[in-house]
């Protein structure tokens, strides 16, 4: 059961998580990611490829689904504008034991942040908005999953 | 072909996408980027630091040498940052 | 921020995490433990050491927030008779970084299978019931972390 | 000294807890079995296998060679399977 979704609306974790526990598996596990306090950041802006995004976050859906023997994949990216504090990605997996269902959701979510075409802008206390830059640690992490 | 770009590359050139004919001595994504840098000064400034240019052709993501024969579209934008 | 319960009742996997999203971290991790469909078991019951348990999945808590410089973690984990489907456990993790909050929440399930004094009898679809018996993989995970 | 046993132990023995007055002897957990498995095959029993056995001394998980030497309670029981 791969779900993937690309929304400006919040998502209920709760809700998104239920459907997994539900399919007879013996481990769910979970990623959110927030917009953090970091300096004067007062919001992100994401904007993505349409299209392209949900097509390459279900092709990771599935490669993970492939290499764990997944019973289930949830990917949900927010797009627009978020504020800090809230959240931005939702990562969730269920297979039988629990070493897959982690190690898949760290796979997914390193994955998604080198290969799914999103960009992130900051915007600033003062107005300024900057585009963030690629970190060099993300590809490296993303790399050793081979 | 059509182009299409986004983020940084998207507030360089000024527009969201644009078509243009090429002419058929331009076989790769980088040769696109050459013809096109010619187009404006926009085009050049987006596209001077090819280091910090990705590919998607018809939304694969391919490297600059990739062939364009065939290829509808063409998608230029800075390394992604989501998650 | 620790949480730690054990308890008969059902837990509320997202209202679990919703404290954790607001402690400012970038990076909340979770994973749930059901009780699987696998053969003819029905149900299994979970036994425990009052006042140790609580003492042994604090101290886990503890250990994986300083290591991992998590800014919350939570653990639950239910106890008496669990049917088949049901939730059995639940860790969850915050921190600043995803590598961080998803290692943190791989090693308080991976060391809570060693180190807390639950144990674990699978009842039968005949009304037969046996005491699960420890397994050596488990032991290898949690040495794994050191 | 409180004796507390769980899961197999526990039935095997056929009661949660027990008190003994220990004789000076008996000094570190692993003793303290010897002595316990001769007040009644339910105990020789449930404690004949000790590769089996796991210990908590006031409720720290410790070794069969720990010393009980002001210990106030002694939980015995196999190896956990939580989670």
């Amino acid at each position: 059961m791969i779900t993937v979704r690309v929304q400006t609306e919040f998502f209920d974790v709760g809700a998104e998580l239920t459907p997994l526990e539900k399919l007879g598996g013996g481990a769910v596990a979970s990623f959110t990611g927030i917009a953090r306090q970091d300096g004067d950041v007062v919001a992100i802006e994401l904007e993505h490829f349409p299209g392209m995004t949900e097509a390459s976050l279900r092709k990771l859906a599935e490669q993970a689904t492939e290499r764990w023997n997944l019973l289930g994949a949830t990917v949900i990216h927010r797009i627009g504008r978020i504020e800090v504090g809230e959240s931005i990605v939702f990562v969730a997996t269920c297979s039988d034991h629990r070493a897959e269902a982690l190690a898949a959701c760290s796979y997914l979510i390193d994955r998604l942040k080198t290969d799914a075409p999103f960009w992130k802008k900051e915007h600033r206390e003062d107005g300024r908005a900057d585009w963030v830059e690629a970190k060099a640690s993300d590809n490296a992490r993303a790399e050793d999953w081979g | 072909m059509q182009f299409v770009y986004f983020a940084s590359v998207r507030e360089a050139i000024g527009r969201d996408s644009e078509e243009f004919e090429l002419p058929h001595d331009v076989a790769t994504v980088t040769q696109c980027l050459d013809w096109l840098a010619e187009s404006s000064a926009q085009h050049k400034t987006a596209f001077a630091d090819r280091a910090k240019l990705r590919f998607a052709l018809d939304q694969q993501m391919v490297q600059g040498d990739a062939d364009i024969s065939g290829a509808k579209e063409l998608a230029i934008f800075p390394p992604v940052t989501g998650g």
